[in-house]
């Protein structure tokens, strides 16, 4: 054979698709190899006589190429780029060459060639399945320590990244009529067909062409050679403007209601992709009916040493040859139950490679494909078996004997092509929640009753007849199209399980699961253990779980159990097909969900000018908030200790916008709030606001908040930072469902306002300027009042109130004027003396005047006498939401966790939140643990520590010691209440 | 009230100056408006179709312009109203003389304009909506999902969408639609 | 991913839209404040959990935002029906198994 | 029972493994035990195996509708931890991580317990003061814990990104090290030899359709697929399916059934040594020693007994996951899957005594069942055998849903898992 002398040895001219002059260079292994443009790296290889390409899981068996798709349990490789841009795991039967793609081997030390773990073969005796079970149990620390990390180093197949991966990904929702699953012969017609109707149409292939079997089939359809009218009738649909035509793109998963995951390798076979090209994308479709046509996949023979680089499954041969052009040896050996591996002698007879024999382990092979192997002078030893191979990196021979012979003689061969039959492709229709039957006469498992609007058309239906198969594909998809097709040979043939040349079980390792090493032996070595069921034989021998997920192995295996067992197959059951069908990257399910898309950072419209200022933010939520403004020099504690001292002494601004608003209108507004919250409202006045507690039917507290009446039909509720779109889905609840009668609407203003706080001695100075046609006095406007006016000629609304104890306003304006606004009231504040402070300062503020905050103080199992807030529970309503939970026996009794001060004996003391409380630190452990602290800080007001805790029986033991154990010392602590600063109130009006 | 002076406020808008897209989707922030949410019974429609000079509409998923105010169907008794700044739509709606909610909202939402042949699928990259004319015809509109973020969705053209969102989402609204843009141009 | 018909915007929509709301037609006791422990554990914790047809509430929460209820069966995750809001609970056809074609 | 020792698998490796017996039997019924459970997952398995063991009773049958271990044991992401906070909480879940410690050699099966560490970040203040809370219960009460910074949760795992440009910057975690992993079918299959050997009965395949009750409302036996089985004492250990049995017996348990998900990638040489969580994220996250990432996704928002679940759960969890392991964005997963969870309103479990004489149920254990595996199996096998519960599970009752003494983890600190 000649082949062209750059592109490999093994390229047979003019065999397969590609053109020879457009070359692509890789390096394999570090050593530099020329491929043609559409070469696989696995067709590439094997041009140029390569087959090692990996090294097994457990035994570091070498292996080649067993197949031409996406099922290939052996070749899966490490393919980069560059440094960041490196895949493990690929799949060398899938992965297309690209210029300057650098390959490696995997799973192997020091070399492919020579593999120290390969000394795991040798041992193999010991490594039955499951063995891992029975020992590795002495002495106890043994296994996390000693055994575990053995098997870690041992077990894994390729290499994670090591750096963040630079590639970005697409995603998109697409809907349609009827998603075609494959585009084969099946797919194409039900496309033809389902196009002609005028629907909404998406046909998806995962190879690079369309085409499927027709990629190395000798089909003729339409006159034409079955692979160019694939791609005639693929440009005709793409031309449709209802049809989509996707290749290189996987239908990953089927899931509930027509909803199908696909993903599409957008950039992976490009040498240099665009910038903005994604490097996959996934698709998200929902679908009114999905046609599957995903064929089929070709098993391999069960027989000793059927493992050896260089054997494969036939139709990968001619995949290899008739697309590719490459031959996959110079003498092949063919071992088979099916006669589709003659077409594969056949074709390879014709391109000049040498057929060393057709061993056929049936007596009675197909007559159509015995005359033609005749015809080309092809030995046939039908009633045999390869009973095992030889060759340590590849195989050299292969021992052929009649069955139930005992001459066996070897066949020298460089490579041994196999077919066991064909395995329908159910894997979508099982993901769809269809119940699978058993076709007992062919051996498989077919499409039985559907879950979803779906249908199953051609090889993956089980229908083999071609002309059966185009008029079930027509028929599927709708529409009325004439296509006829004609294969060369009909087949026969197929079988599951070991096959004669499994030899005695105990003697061979004969394959069933390539990639996790699983054998005939270990399968029944399981069911002798009692593994019955084929969900304890699979995870026994971890048969099926490998990368692949059983695609080949699974049926193989199930019968081989089966017949252990005496039971026919459908007893034994079959494994559920899980998505995905292939492996998905986790970039593309994620696509633009990362960085700044990962989660939406919340701003304040301040923000930029908080940011000017300095602030360090938090997240508190999504949002993020100033959290402290430190000055040149200042740590974290240094700025918290000026901005509490001079909100104190002069004032402060804070940007309270991110709190939760809800508008509350209609002329039930005041009795729909009397439901939801403990207060009651209805004696509210407008023009005042009212601390409101809010529960749930249990009775603890849910949320809280100021809410101000603006009209008799109108109030202004604020709720907690977090807690604003729970709080409005609850009341909503409410609204739609309990109390559907009140005449009352929610609306979320949250952003319609921008609220500037303003608090300290001087707050009524620094905003008084700004304030048009209100008298903001005490007297006018006292403690929780609330108005609307105008703030420098904006419509505004002003409510009166304190979150730290002292004389306080906050000033709710339309978000686009926030900016103009905070900067002109921090101006005066700042010439006043004023500072800006963030949440600590206000957490330390609101702290020393016992204020509680809902999700710190309370964590959802505290009533609001826990809390001390026994006063905002209306004593007089007859319902609100919680009246009954918290009545009930565990919520009243005595003893319980309430909220109460702490002071440290040494005021230096800083208490670590989330310390426990006990009386006895002496006790031995478990200790009885009376509560925690919730909130703690310095008070550089107060020139000592503060605490808040919730302890049980607290307000009994105002005055007692008690303790919090820390892991170096102990704290005493002494009870008080919670007011730690201006215990009068006065502050408050300045 | 927008007028400059020493003062009074000038209004800063969350998405202010931004732009961008690719060759087939245009991104532009909408000028400002004034908007309400609008709560209705049933039985007021009428009346306050006639307040605001523009029809309620009650079929789900339509809207309907009239006198620029462009009114969305949101909910069975929810709209959304939006026209230019200063149209005054609380104070008409207050005119009704009929029970209802007007709640202003001009400053919580702001607006993207998404134009170009890619628009749809741009969108389509965050939205699970069916964006298909024949299901999402100009004037459709939509309360929706656009990634992690709510959004209204509003058809002006074959080409065009408005994209409503509160405007501390804005940023990743715009983000994404940025990305949606870069993928509908391949 | 469900796809959820909303009997407000007489539409099919994606999950992604709607919020579960757990199981429906639990009403709140008229007289709550009177009812014993017994009666308020069951109603606010007692739930069916229906293996088979479950009627629960939905909420169309980044839609219309109306809650409303729906037929379904809990094996198949198939919705049998969904109604407004307010209405009875609604007889429904038997959840079908699937059919062979 | 053939001893399991490294001797045994030499001895077995010379004769082709033909020697091994059967890991379990499977008889058919008896007509009546003294004890039936309903559930052979490993707390029904467990169950059986420590009434043979501590309390003599071995006239026992598991009665499993499918295949043992087939539930929530062989679906769960592994994770085992004690690091609660509420007593009653700590006190189970500590006694079950002692009796892991012992586990494989008191079952004499490799149950592969690896305390490899359970790191769950904080990304807040509000994460830190909650995971302090957490480490100072645990440390007064005997339960190891402890505190570390961001550089100290790096050196743990080296692929953590710590940059304080994330997303949700990490700014410290908490760490038990005594947490980790084990090999979910080695429980059940260890406790089903164990207990088959000492006679117990699992019986496979066989549906309990109803609960026959006495004269006097006591239990009697269960309808079952294979006929009626009489029980003098009927424990309900079904996990997802527990309110559809219990209901057989009118008793109705305050649960939701709903779909969990989790996945697997690619199996890789090791890279992650330890289990992460986070729960402001969302995500938990370990490596399998096979190699496979072992990603715990969340909980569908709706009851379901499908074992299916969506898509956009998935994502939602990777894209976690990659905002925290950006490395790992290449990385492709391999299966997902789901299990039913049964979740109660305080997401902590039942275990108690019912209103029908002679039912007992163990339920509700959501998404903490696995660790609980051996801790809950031996109370439940105390509880069944003395009627009453054992001091360490006291607080597990039904009761509390009528007193309002709940067991509120999930209220005190975000979703716990």
């Amino acid at each position: 054979m000649s082949g062209s002398s750059n592109s490999g040895a093994f390229r047979i001219k003019g065999a397969g698709r590609h053109t020879p002059a457009r070359t692509a260079r890789f390096t394999f292994d570090g050593k530099t190899y020329t491929a043609l443009e559409g070469d696989t790296v696995a067709s590439a290889l094997l041009a140029h006589g390569v087959h090692l390409l990996g090294r097994s899981f457990k035994y570091h068996r070498p292996r080649g190429i067993l197949t031409a798709g996406p099922e290939e349990p052996n070749a899966l490789l490490d393919v980069s780029r560059d440094a960041a841009r490196r895949q493990p795991n690929v799949r060398a039967t899938v992965q297309e060459v690209f210029d300057g793609a650098k390959i490696a081997s995997q799973n192997r030390w020091p070399s492919l060639k020579y593999d120290i773990g390969s000394f795991n073969d040798l041992l193999s005796p010991f490594f039955a399945a499951g063995f891992y079970y029975k020992t590795f149990m002495w002495p106890r620390e043994a296994w996390h320590k000693l055994y575990e990390p053995i098997i870690r180093r041992a077990a894994g197949l390729g290499e994670a990244p090591k750096e963040g991966d630079p590639d970005h990904y697409a995603s998109r929702y697409v809907h349609c009529d009827i998603l075609i699953a494959g585009a084969g012969v099946a797919g194409l017609t039900a496309a033809l067909s389902a196009a002609a109707t005028g629907k909404k149409v998406i046909l998806v292939d995962e190879q690079p062409e369309v085409g499927g079997a027709l990629h190395y089939a000798s089909t003729t359809i339409d006159g034409q050679d079955g692979y160019d009218w694939a791609q005639a009738t693929a440009a005709k649909l793409k031309a449709m403007p209802n049809v989509t035509v996707l290749t290189r793109t996987t239908v990953f998963g089927y899931y509930n209601h027509g909803f199908l995951g696909l993903t599409e390798r957008v950039t992976d076979h490009i040498a240099l992709p665009g910038k903005d090209s994604p490097r996959e994308r996934l698709w998200q479709v929902r679908a009114k009916k999905v046609i599957l046509a995903t064929g089929s996949i070709e098993r391999h023979m069960v027989f000793a040493n059927n493992d050896r680089p260089g054997i494969m499954l036939a139709s990968a041969a001619r995949s290899f040859l008739n697309h590719h052009g490459v031959a996959v040896g110079h003498s092949v050996g063919v071992y088979t139950a099916h006669d589709s591996a003659y077409e594969a002698a056949f074709d390879l007879k014709r391109a000049g490679v040498s057929i060393a024999a057709i061993v056929d382990s049936r007596s009675n092979p197909g007559e159509a494909v015995l005359s033609e192997a005749r015809a080309l002078g092809i030995d046939v030893l039908a009633g045999h078996s390869v009973k095992d191979t030889s060759g340590r990196l590849r195989i050299s021979s292969m021992t052929v004997v009649r069955n139930g012979g005992a001459n066996a003689r070897k066949i020298k061969v460089d490579a041994l092509i196999v077919s066991a039959g064909w395995t329908p492709s159910v894997h979508l229709f099982s993901q769809s929640r269809g119940k699978l039957r058993f076709d007992e006469a062919n051996q498989r498992f077919l499409p039985d009753v559907y879950a979803q609007n779906s249908i199953s058309v051609g090889a993956c239906n089980g229908t083999d007849d071609l002309a059966e198969l185009i008029d079930e594909a027509i028929a599927a998809g709708g529409g009325s199209v004439a296509v006829s097709g004609e294969n060369r040979f009909e087949w026969t043939g197929g079988m599951i399980g070991a096959a004669e040349g499994a030899g005695p079980e105990h003697a061979v390792k004969a394959f069933v699961d390539f990639q996790h090493d699983v054998t005939a032996k270990d399968i029944r070595l399981a069911v002798r253990e009692g593994m019955h069921s084929i969900e304890h034989i699979k995870r026994f021998t971890t048969n099926g779980m490998a990368s692949d997920q059983g695609k080949l192995s699974n049926m193989h295996g199930l019968a081989i159990a089966s017949e252990m067992l005496g039971k026919p197959i459908p007893q034994v059951g079959l494994t559920t097909f899980r998505a995905p069908y292939t492996p998905v990257t986790y970039g593309t399910l994620i696509a633009h969900s990362r960085g700044e898309l990962f989660d939406p950072a919340r701003k304040t419209p301040m923000h930029a000018l908080e940011a000017a200022e300095g602030a360090e933010f938090e997240d508190v939520g999504n949002w993020r908030r100033a959290w402290y403004f430190p000055k040149r020099g200042e740590d974290m504690h240094a700025a918290v200790n000026r901005e509490c001292k001079t909100v104190r002494e002069v004032g402060g601004v804070f940007d309270a916008s991110t709190l939760g608003k809800i508008e509350v209108v209609g002329p039930d507004a005041a009795a729909f709030l009397n439901l939801l919250y403990t207060n009651a409202w209805d004696t509210l006045k407008p023009g005042k606001s009212r601390y409101g507690i809010m529960t749930r039917e249990d009775g603890f507290i849910y949320d809280d908040g100021v809410v101000g009446r603006l009209a008799e039909d109108r109030f202004h509720v604020t709720t907690t930072t977090g807690g604003a779109p729970r709080v409005l889905n609850h009341m909503e609840d409410y609204l739609q469902t309990e109390f559907p009668h009140l005449k009352v609407w929610l609306t979320s203003t949250t952003e319609q306002w921008a609220v500037i706080a303003v608090q300290g001695p001087k707050a009524r100075e620094i905003i008084q300027p700004f304030v048009e046609g209100l008298d903001i006095s005490n007297e006018a406007f006292p403690h929780m009042s609330v108005a609307e006016c105008n703030v420098m000629g904006v419509p505004s609304r002003l409510f009166r109130m304190s979150f730290t104890g002292e004389l306080g306003f906050e000033v709710n304006v339309p978000a686009d004027f926030g900016p103009a606004v905070w900067k002109a009231i921090w101006e005066r504040a700042q010439s006043l003396g004023a500072c800006l402070y963030g949440t600590e300062t206000m957490h330390v503020l609101r702290a020393e005047k016992g204020y509680i905050i809902v999700g710190q103080d309370t964590d959802g199992t505290v009533t609001p006498d826990d809390a001390g807030l026994n006063w905002a529970v209306s004593k007089k309503k007859t319902d609100f939401v919680g009246i009954r939970g918290l009545k009930r026996p565990d919520l009243v009794r005595d003893g319980r966790k309430q909220l109460v001060g702490l002071l440290t004996k040494d005021p230096k003391e800083v208490l670590e939140e989330g310390g426990q409380i006990v009386a006895d630190p002496n006790q031995p452990k478990p200790m009885t643990m009376l509560g925690h602290v919730t909130s703690s800080y310095w008070s550089e007001n107060l020139g000592r520590s503060i605490a808040i805790a919730l302890v049980a029986g607290g307000r009994a033991r105002m005055g007692e010691t008690l303790y919090v154990p820390m892991a170096d010392k102990t704290i005493a602590v002494e009870v008080t209440d919670m007011v730690f600063v201006d215990k009068e109130g006065g502050r408050i009006n300045g | 009230m927008v007028d400059s002076g020493a003062n009074v406020a000038t209004r800063t808008l969350p998405l202010s100056g931004v732009h961008g897209g690719s060759s087939v989707v245009r991104l532009e922030a909408a000028a400002p408006a004034e908007r309400i949410n609008l709560r209705v019974r049933a039985e007021d429609v009428a009346a306050l179709s006639a307040a605001l000079g523009v029809d309620l509409p009650v079929k789900p998923k339509t809207s309907s312009s009239g006198n620029g105010r462009t009114a969305l169907w949101i909910g069975p008794d929810e709209w959304l109203v939006f026209g230019d700044v200063r149209t005054g739509l609380v104070a008409s709606a207050a005119k009704s003389g009929a029970l209802h909610s007007a709640t202003d909202v001009s400053h919580r939402n702001t607006a993207i304009l998404v134009s170009g042949p890619g628009s749809a699928a741009a969108i389509n990259t965050g939205c699970p909506q069916d964006l298909s004319l024949d299901a999402f015809p100009i004037g459709a509109c939509s309360r929706t999902l656009f990634g992690k973020v709510e959004i209204v969705l509003l058809r002006t053209a074959e080409d065009a969408f408005r994209v409503e969102v509160w405007r501390s989402f804005s940023d990743y609204a715009f983000g994404l639609l940025s990305e949606g843009a870069r993928d509908a141009a391949l | 991913m469900l796809l959820i018909h909303c009997p407000y915007c007489e539409e099919d929509r994606s999950e992604l839209e709607f919020r579960w709301a757990g199981e429906a037609h639990i009403a709140r006791p008229e007289n709550i404040s009177a009812i014993s422990d017994e009666e308020f554990a069951e109603f606010f914790f007692l739930r069916n959990n229906e293996k088979g047809l479950t009627y629960e509430r939905w909420r169309h929460i980044h839609g219309c935002g109306r809650f409303f209820n729906a037929a379904r069966d809990t094996i198949s995750d198939k919705f049998l029906m969904t109604y407004k809001a307010g209405l009875p609970k609604q007889p429904v056809p038997a959840s079908g198994e699937g059919e062979t074609r | 029972m053939r001893k399991y020792s490294v001797f045994a698998i030499a001895r077995e490796a010379m004769r082709a493994h033909k020697g091994w017996d059967a890991q379990w039997t499977s008889p058919e019924p008896r007509a009546s035990y003294d004890v039936i459970i309903v559930g052979a997952g490993g707390h029904g398995l467990g169950a059986a195996y420590y009434l043979a063991k501590e309390h003599g009773i071995t006239n026992i049958a598991v009665i499993e509708k499918g295949w043992l271990g087939g539930g929530n044991t062989g679906r769960n992401t592994t994770i085992i931890r004690s690091n609660y906070l509420y007593e009653e909480s700590m006190d189970i879940y500590e006694h079950s991580l002692k009796l892991w410690e012992g586990l494989s050699q008191d079952l004499n099966y490799n149950t592969m317990y690896s305390p490899r560490g359970v790191m769950m970040l904080s990304h807040n203040v509000h994460d830190q003061q909650s995971f302090k809370r957490h480490i100072n219960a645990n440390r007064l009460y005997g339960i190891d814990n402890e505190w570390l910074t961001p550089e100290q949760a790096k050196d743990f795992v080296p692929v953590l990104d710590i940059s304080k440009t994330a997303r949700y910057p990490i700014n410290g975690a908490a760490l038990q090290r005594r947490g980790g992993t084990a090999r979910h079918d080695a429980v059940a299959w260890g406790y089903a030899r164990a207990a088959s050997d000492r006679g117990v009965h699992i019986i496979q395949n066989c549906e309990v359709t109803g609960i026959r009750r006495g004269p006097n409302g006591e239990v009697q036996g269960v309808e079952t697929s294979k006929g009626f089985i009489g029980a003098k004492k009927i424990g309900v250990s079904a996990a997802g399916h527990s309110s559809v049995v219990m209901e057989m017996a009118g008793v109705r348990v305050p649960l939701h059934s709903n779909p969990l998900q989790a996945l697997v990638s690619e199996p890789l040489k090791p890279i992650f040594p330890c289990v992460v969580m986070s729960n402001t994220v969302h995500a938990y996250i370990s490596q399998s020693d096979k190699g496979e990432l072992v990603i715990g996704a969340g909980t569908d928002q709706y009851n379901s007994y499908s074992q299916t679940g969506g898509l956009q759960i998935i994502t939602h969890t990777l894209d976690a996951i990659c905002e925290l392991f950006p490395i790992f964005r290449r990385v492709k997963m391999m299966r997902q899957w789901g299990g039913i969870t049964d979740n109660t309103p305080d997401r902590s479990p039942i275990q108690g005594v019912t209103p029908v004489p002679g039912l007992f149920v163990n339920c509700g254990w959501g998404t903490g069942g696995f660790k609980a595996t051996p801790g809950s199996a031996n109370l439940f096998a105390h509880l069944i055998a003395k009627g009453e519960p054992h001091r360490l599970a006291a607080g597990l009752t039904l009761d509390r849903f009528r007193t309002g003494r709940l067991i509120d983890e999930a209220a005190a600190a975000a979703v716990a898992h």
